[in-house]
């Protein structure tokens, strides 16, 4: 299915998205002045009709990618392309129409659904906001939406409360495809979903993807639905990039430490003898992470069983070689001093 | 079965599940918020009745007129269904005329507190940033003044004017509005609401009207009305107390209250404590209006 | 076997919908067991009323009318009583068509003598861990003053030095790192992982007898969860600690539990041992258990990029109970015979192996 | 709470003091505003009156007030404050700060005490409704007696107090008449009562403290302390009491303040509110200028208060 030669329809370049630290006009009488990168120079991009996977722990700045992508908030350094085109200093108005073809679905299930309107309103104002559109048309185009999210047309009459949760997710993604984007970015899309709900969201997403040739920006923890969606994935730690490339490559065959520690955690939770291959250290891998300092050089150095492994090298340590990443073949990026493997 | 204390008890009507919407209003609602709410909205009807009453004079009896022969008559006396004042004045009229006081001044007083304080909360809450450190600021400035204490100070730099204190009891009432709305949007957009909205392609206009506004502050802003509407009651009662509210002979409950506290200790409460109960009944209602109201609209049923 | 450590029979916890005027059959008829140093799962979706089990047990139900039914037998050495001893004088039902329409209870009454049942018995016999351990523990007071409570109230050491030893020495067990350090850390200051052990260091500091762990792996990353459920299989190993392991995540069940039970609507649908029950390819199965176990991703359906099983329809909710099978809208696996009784009646659990029970139409007869 | 975290509170303090201090100086340009926009100059009378006497005698009056333009105005008046110089009262012709400092400590007593009045009665019924539900039998009609107060005009409650006091008691609780012997507290006591009662804030206090008890008693964490057999109550005082008492307690000063200047007047008690009362009648600006830089200063101290007692018992700022 990954279809090689199609269109780039989004690309991210060194993007930074760097919060302040200061809050409040008496910011001077504090001493740890400075910003927390939250995003740190990340770059990749997604062609059309496919999914882009990004898979990391919270905290470690996948939604600020979202949101910076959406333009939602605005990115300290970089740049975003989209369809070829700048955008990375668009203005409000010039975003706008944008909008049309680049949507976000958030994690809250409420996100966008006013508890006070009724579905047919909702999905009223999404067909809208773009253009003008008759009463009728709205009808039409409103019973339409539901049928490719798979919902009834009696739902319609529902406010957002009376729905369950499956069926607000459902409306939440007939409000985005209102709009006739083509590029969606899912944040966390099932992860408020239950067990049996999940299967039906996933399931949805890729037949629309089928059917509409829609790109995805898939973010999500659960490592085998994005497994599951995605054509590429990107690991992210502490707001890097550390692994990217085709799905099979990073899940199968990872580079990383990282990327092995998390899917060795997916095995480790499923089976009750546990393969370790790696003998992780337990005590010390795990802890508070100081997302507001990263360590210098390599961020996941602290918590590496490789680090430790080779008797802590300096180069991992080293303020100035933080590692970069590079091809290590087909494609497959790794941002590592000591890939596994090699 | 014990019954040491109360026994609650729960049906399932008809075994069957009711839509919400389609239930009778005391099963939707509980009764205390129903009473509170049904009382003040009769306390508002009366409000409006007794203003249009005053306003076209349409009076039970000459509210000026004095009676020297009937000082003080208890209620029911001689035609006058609630007697009369020191003067011998009808004191139903003269409350029903007293409302005039209130009305416009008052409204004033809330139209001011809620413009502003919309404006100002909208911008702190919806921008944040600097906008948002020079709003609280300026919310902190104005709750730092005793509301009192700079109506006193108003008065003696210009003089004792309604309109004057009102537009201060306006000003004094937009840190309230302002915090009440920007801390609606903060929740809002804690839940993403505000950002699913942008990322919609919704105009900026379009967010804050209609669905900041409109749709998640509605309540709130007739609350703060009602409660506005009640304190601007209280407030000119205690200037006339001091001597600075409406001036005799024009009726205000509050120069009721205060003319006739004068006759307190010969034992004659009634003159003082007929517009003191007018205003204990219309407080009490636009307060308990507020509070049901709240209840109802932000849901805050009982499981 | 020996007497079973807790045995639930038949418990009924309901709440009131007053928005629909009608009642929300949360926990409606669950019978568990819980034996000496077992692991007992209990998994289900949202609104399966896993989690009001677990507080119906604890006596931690708020809102009314709460616990109206059933038997909670508890049996450790110290203590042998029925948490729900002298319920029915609280409560009077009124039951038509089958179900319960009018529920009389004298809540405050219930409640002092549920508070009297539960005295000693709450953190000293049973320990109870949450999700979201960070909202779980109290903001205001350090991590270590709060086990440190919790190892005076229960141990019988009153010396705050002796208790503050044990607290350090419960948060070494649970393997937080320079735990003297973070004795003094409050949770905000503390990973959601941190907090979690530290919430497990101050359930076991009083070394009850039972642990019910409601959700203990939700909302933590997946590196996070995997050490969290390694360190309740270490302890259960040490301590022989029986577990009611409630979650909704499939994996942390298989990892932890002997024996599994599958709540749906309110009932228990199947309860066995967890190596047959999770077996995707054993038989004998309840059909929304075969439907749950297929719709989570596996290695072969990542390979061949299939589509999930998704279970049709939504997660049941327990206001509007059919009259039969609770599954029967979303079940796949009816057939055309016993379709009338699915639809109709409510099944029992019925025996299909030695010590494994399933509730569906089709093992009857 | 073991150890106070001393270097936070320390910030604390310095934060709050320069934020308090700004907010002052907001208030000072606030009233000279007013003053300067009111008719007949008032302004200058005000700084007139700052000056040493010989030189007001001397007659550098129109050299001085008539040149300046209004900010140097505002600063001179603002730098003679600073140093303590109010200005002299127009009426009484004595400077103003001497007077002021009398008085308001007069009018901390009352308000302090009627605070305890309203804290006295708002927490109890608070506490117990919300432990119990909002339609437990009792609960409700003493809910009920809050607005009935709430809502009542403070003065008038005033007079029934002194009726009551007269004919039931046989004792005149004016202040000023006679408190020499012995009973000096009785005649406090009816003030306070009266203002505690009367000035609008009990209702509020009352569901406020109600909400926030019952939201904490919701909280997760309460749930975890019984679980674990702790008194659910030990747990829950910090967020559930302590705090909203100290914000309600910091919101509520000036709304007091402000029922204060009733109440004084009702029963001749020497204060602030009195005081300026009586500077609105006689249009004396420093007086009332004065008063007004006071009491605001009552309320940044209060706001300062309740930061610091949130500090103590929040110190990571775990909740904001």
């Amino acid at each position: 299915m990954p279809q090689t030669k199609s269109k780039t329809i989004l690309e991210v370049h060194q993007l930074s998205k760097h919060f302040s630290r200061k809050r409040g006009v008496l910011s001077a009488f504090n001493r740890r002045g400075g910003t927390i990168p939250a995003v740190d120079n990340v770059s990749f991009y997604l062609r059309e009709n496919e999914t882009m996977g990004l898979v990391g722990e919270s905290g470690c700045g996948k939604t600020t990618v979202a949101r910076t992508i959406l333009r939602l908030t605005q990115p300290t350094s970089g740049r975003i392309e989209f369809d070829g085109r700048d955008i990375t200093h668009l203005s409000d108005s010039e975003l706008r129409p944008l909008r049309r073809d680049m949507q976000m679905i958030f994690q809250d299930l409420d996100a966008g659904l006013n508890p006070k309107m009724r579905v047919s309103d909702i999905l009223k104002e999404a067909i809208t906001v773009h253009e003008r559109v008759s009463d009728a048309e709205v009808e039409i185009k409103s019973r339409l939406l539901l049928d490719q999210v798979n919902l009834k047309y009696s739902k319609l009459g529902s406010y957002s409360s009376e729905l369950s949760g499956g069926e607000k997710r459902r409306v939440g993604i007939a409000r985005v495809l209102a709009v006739g984007a083509r590029l969606l970015v899912a944040d966390e899309p099932t992860s408020a979903l239950d067990v049996s709900i999940q299967a039906q969201v996933v399931n949805l997403l890729r037949d629309l993807q089928k059917q509409l040739g829609l790109s995805y920006l898939f973010i999500s923890h659960d490592l085998q639905v994005v497994e599951l969606m995605s054509h590429k994935v990107a690991v992210m730690y502490l707001g890097k990039i550390v692994e990217m490339g085709l799905t099979e490559r990073v899940s199968g065959a990872a580079r990383h430490p990282y990327t092995y520690i998390l899917w060795s955690s997916l095995v480790e939770k499923h089976n009750r003898e546990a393969t370790q291959p790696i003998r992780v250290e337990r005590r010390a891998t795990w802890g508070v992470f100081d997302f507001e300092r990263p360590a210098r050089g390599c961020r996941f150095a602290p918590r590496c069983p490789v680090y430790e492994k080779r008797g802590r090298p300096a180069e991992c340590t080293d303020p100035a070689n933080e590692p970069q990443l590079r091809d290590v073949g087909g494609g497959h990026q790794v941002a590592c001093h000591f890939p596994l493997g090699s | 079965m014990r019954r040491s204390t109360r026994v609650k008890k729960y049906i399932q009507t008809s075994g069957e599940v009711s839509d919400f919407s389609k239930l009778p209003l005391h099963k939707k609602f509980s009764i205390p918020d129903l009473l509170y709410v049904g009382y003040g909205l009769l306390i508002v009807f009366l409000v409006l009745v007794s203003y249009v009453l005053g306003a076209f004079n349409l009076l039970p009896n000459d509210p000026q007129q004095i009676n020297m022969d009937m000082l003080m008559a208890p209620p029911g006396t001689g035609g006058h269904l609630l007697g009369t004042d020191f003067m011998g004045r009808d004191i139903q009229s003269r409350l029903i005329l007293g409302i005039q006081a209130y009305f416009l001044p008052g409204l004033l007083a809330i139209f001011i507190s809620l413009s502003i304080g919309i404006v100002l909360g909208v911008l702190a809450g919806y921008r944040g940033g600097y906008a948002e450190t020079v709003i609280t600021y300026f919310t902190n400035l104005v709750d730092s003044f005793p509301r009192l204490v700079l109506i006193l100070l108003v008065i003696a730099a210009f003089k004792p004017d309604i309109y004057y204190i009102m537009m201060v009891m306006g000003i004094t009432g937009v840190p309230a509005v302002a915090n009440a709305i920007a801390g609606k949007i903060r929740v809002l957009a804690q839940k993403n609401f505000i950002e699913a909205a942008i990322a919609l392609g919704l105009r900026t206009r379009v967010i804050i009207l209609k669905h900041i506004l409109w749709y998640n502050c509605r309540a709130l802003l007739i609350i703060q009305a009602t409660l506005g509407m009640g304190e601007a009651i209280l407030l000119e009662t205690s200037l006339s107390y001091l001597g600075f509210g409406v001036q005799e002979p024009t009726p205000s409950w509050g120069n009721m209250v205060q003319s006739g506290a004068n006759y307190f200790m010969q034992g004659n409460f009634w003159p003082s404590t007929a517009p003191a109960l007018a205003i204990l009944f219309t407080i009490l209602g636009f307060n308990l209006l507020g509070d049901g109201l709240n209840n109802m609209l932000e849901g805050k049923r009982s499981r | 076997m020996a007497q079973p450590l807790l045995k639930i029979e038949n418990l009924r916890t309901y709440f009131y919908a007053h928005s629909k005027q009608a009642f929300v059959r949360s926990v409606d008829g669950v019978s568990l067991e819980v034996g000496q140093r077992e692991t007992v799962g209990v998994v289900g979706e949202s609104g399966s009323g896993k989690s009001i089990t677990a507080m119906s047990v604890m006596g931690l139900i708020s809102g009314g009318p709460g616990v109206i039914g059933g038997s909670i037998h508890y049996a450790s050495d110290k203590v042998q009583k029925n948490l729900l001893e002298g319920l029915e004088n609280y409560v009077q039902l009124e039951e038509g068509n089958g179900r319960v329409l009018t529920v009389k209870k004298d809540e405050s009454g219930w409640q002092k003598a549920s508070e009297k049942l539960m005295a000693g018995m709450r953190g000293k016999e049973i320990a109870m861990i949450f999700q979201n351990p960070r909202a779980s523990l109290n903001p205001y007071i350090t991590v270590g003053e709060q086990i440190t409570e919790a190892v005076r109230l229960h141990s019988g050491i009153s010396a705050v030095k002796e208790a503050r030893e044990r607290a350090i020495h419960w948060l070494e067990r649970v393997k937080i790192d320079s735990p003297r350090l973070r004795y003094n850390s409050y949770p905000s200051g503390m990973s959601g992982g941190m907090c979690q052990r530290a919430m497990i260091a101050m359930a076991l500091s009083s070394e009850p007898s039972l642990l019910i762990a409601d959700e203990p792996t939700t909302g933590l990353d997946a590196t996070i969860q995997s050490k969290i459920v390694d360190l309740l299989q270490e302890l259960k190993n040490e301590t022989g600690i029986s577990t009611l392991l409630i979650s909704h995540d499939i994996s942390v069940i298989t990892r932890l539990s002997d024996r599994v039970a599958v709540l749906y609507g309110g009932a228990v649908v199947e309860y066995g041992p967890a190596s047959q029950l999770l077996d995707a390819q054993a038989g004998f199965k309840h059909p929304y258990t075969a439907a749950l176990l297929a719709s989570v991703p596996n290695q072969q359906k990542i390979r061949a990029r299939a589509n999930l099983q998704a279970i049709e329809g939504e997660v049941p909710d327990t206001i509007n109970t059919p009259p039969g099978c609770r599954f029967y809208a979303r079940c796949n696996q009816i057939t055309p015979e016993i379709r009338d009784k699915c639809a109709a009646i409510h099944p029992e659990l019925k025996d299909v192996a030695p010590g494994h029970q399933v509730r569906c139409w089709r093992f009857i007869n | 709470m073991k150890s106070i975290p001393l270097r936070i509170l320390a910030i604390t303090l310095l934060k709050e003091l320069g934020l308090a201090s700004l907010l002052l100086l907001g208030v000072s340009f606030v009233v000279f505003v007013i003053l300067y926009a009111a008719p007949g100059d008032p302004f200058s009378v005000l700084l007139e009156g700052q000056l040493p006497s010989e030189q007001a005698l001397a007659g550098i009056r129109a050299a001085m007030g008539a040149q300046q333009s209004w900010y140097g105005q505002y600063f001179s008046w603002l730098h003679n404050v600073l140093g303590g110089n109010f200005g002299t009262s127009l009426h009484s012709g004595l400077p103003v700060a001497g007077e002021l400092v009398k008085v308001s400590l007069n009018t901390l007593y009352l308000t302090l005490g009627s605070m305890l009045v309203t804290l006295c009665i708002a927490v109890p019924i608070a506490l117990y409704s919300s432990m119990r539900g909002h339609a437990v039998a009792i609960s409700w009609p003493l809910t009920m007696l809050g607005y009935v107060f709430s809502a009542l005009p403070v003065f008038w409650l005033g007079y029934i107090a002194i009726y009551v006091s007269v004919h039931g008691f046989d004792f005149f609780p004016l202040s000023s008449s006679g408190a020499s012997d012995g009973n000096g507290w009785l005649y406090t006591l009816v003030p306070v009562l009266v203002l505690g009662l009367g000035s609008g804030t009990i209702s509020e206090v009352i569901r406020y403290l109600r909400e926030e008890m019952s939201r904490v008693m919701a909280e997760d964490y309460i749930r975890t302390e019984r679980a674990k057999g702790a008194s659910v109550w030990r747990h829950a005082f910090k967020e559930g009491l302590l705090l909203p008492v100290s914000e309600i307690i910091a919101a509520k000063i000036p709304f007091i303040l402000g029922g204060a200047v009733i109440v004084e007047q009702i029963f001749n008690w020497p204060g602030m509110g009195r005081m300026a009362w009586q500077a609105a009648q006689d249009r004396d600006f420093p007086v009332i200028m004065g008063i007004a830089l006071v009491a605001a200063i009552f309320v940044r101290v209060g706001s300062l208060i309740q930061r610091i007692v949130y500090t103590a018992v929040n110190p990571q700022g775990a909740r904001d």
